[in-house]
């Protein structure tokens, strides 16, 4: 299934877009669409403990809830508004 | 208001949009780009970005947590993005309220909250080229993988 | 900015007017005329005078005192005299610093001092045509005689 | 001398006017400048101990103050700003 992805800040440039589509089996979890990240840029890896990831809009603390078609996961590094 | 917007931000516009004739009191909070870094580097700019959709549900959240915890007021939450300026205003926080020590802590307690957990990132610009993401807080939630 | 004024008050003047390039935080108050009384009677305007010298004397000592307490800061006082609508801002304090807790601190500070010993007067215009000079304190000092 | 006088609020009502001149005998004392205006409308003597002096923009304490031709004196009812 495509899964649209949203990269933010620093996971954005080293994604080399704000906006991608990954492939991935149905079934595919929270954590399988991080590894899909990493997977494209190995350099991923160093930010795992900062990145925080939410599907529709809510943060996913469970990095075992399955994903699906049309689902919005953003991908977000450490905030810092205002 | 919540809001993310690429314009210029003005308090007393917001101001207006937030009270009604029941507000005795108004408090607002505006964090404005400063001219140097925390480390007292010259910076030249800001650059935010945000996840709207995102961005804007935290504000509703922060701002239910704020009547739920300091009484019954109007509250808006606006923070802009783009490429600011020294001295811009990027971010405001204004709470309408009956009363004003209500308004005045609803508004501290806003704008923490959105420090440390809206999905808004900033690039620090600096005098000599250099360009890095300055980062508050991890937000909220556990990690990624 | 320390002023008495008769025109109407816009935050976002007195914002720009207050902070500088070093001033990360900017905090307000603003009081607005409400369309209520503390006892509920309707309400149709505040109007407001003020021995002006004196006033903005007392503006200049209250934010010595706020910045003697809280660090140092940029704080304009602004209060508008005559005749007030509903809605209408009657005084505005903004206070521009680098870090935002003595922002806040200090705003809080200055409006309560405003309050309570600046020499301003504020006469309540009702609904049914009644009008009686509101009190907040006596000032400071001991009595006259 | 003459001592200029500045009332306000409902001190100002109850003298008929913001700004008044009262002729007084060298060496009076702020005590005095009140007692002048209590002489001009007794209803003042039921807001002596709300009412506050200035002597020049600055509250006095002592009624035993002397004032001085020239100064500025302001009668101050109970204040109401913000």
């Amino acid at each position: 299934m495509q899964i649209r992805v949203l990269a933010f800040a620093r996971v954005r440039e080293l994604l080399g877009d704000g906006e991608l589509t990954f492939d991935l089996p149905e079934g595919a979890t929270i954590g399988d669409v991080w590894q899909a990240a990493v997977d494209r840029n190995g350099a991923l890896g160093a930010l795992a403990e900062s990145t925080r990831i939410a599907r529709n809009g809510r943060i996913v603390n469970d990095s075992l809830e399955s994903v699906r078609e049309k689902d919005e996961i953003a991908l977000l590094p450490p905030v810092g508004g205002g | 208001m919540f809001a993310i917007v690429r314009e210029r931000i003005d308090l007393e516009r917001i101001s207006e949009a937030t009270r009604n004739a029941s507000c005795g009191a108004v408090t607002a909070f505006a964090g404005i780009v400063r001219a140097q870094a925390d480390d007292g580097r010259p910076v030249i700019g800001l650059s935010y970005e945000a996840y709207d959709l995102m961005a804007i549900r935290t504000f509703e959240e922060i701002a239910d947590e704020a009547r739920a915890t300091f009484g019954p007021c109007e509250i808006s939450i606006v923070h802009r993005v783009g490429d600011l300026d020294v001295g811009e205003i990027a971010v405001a926080v204004v709470v309408a309220s009956a009363h004003r020590a209500a308004a005045f802590d609803a508004c501290e307690y806003a704008i923490d909250a959105v420090k440390a957990r809206a999905p808004i990132w900033k690039r620090e610009r600096y005098a000599d080229g250099e360009e890095f993401w300055k980062d508050n807080a991890c937000g909220q939630g556990t990690p990624a993988p």
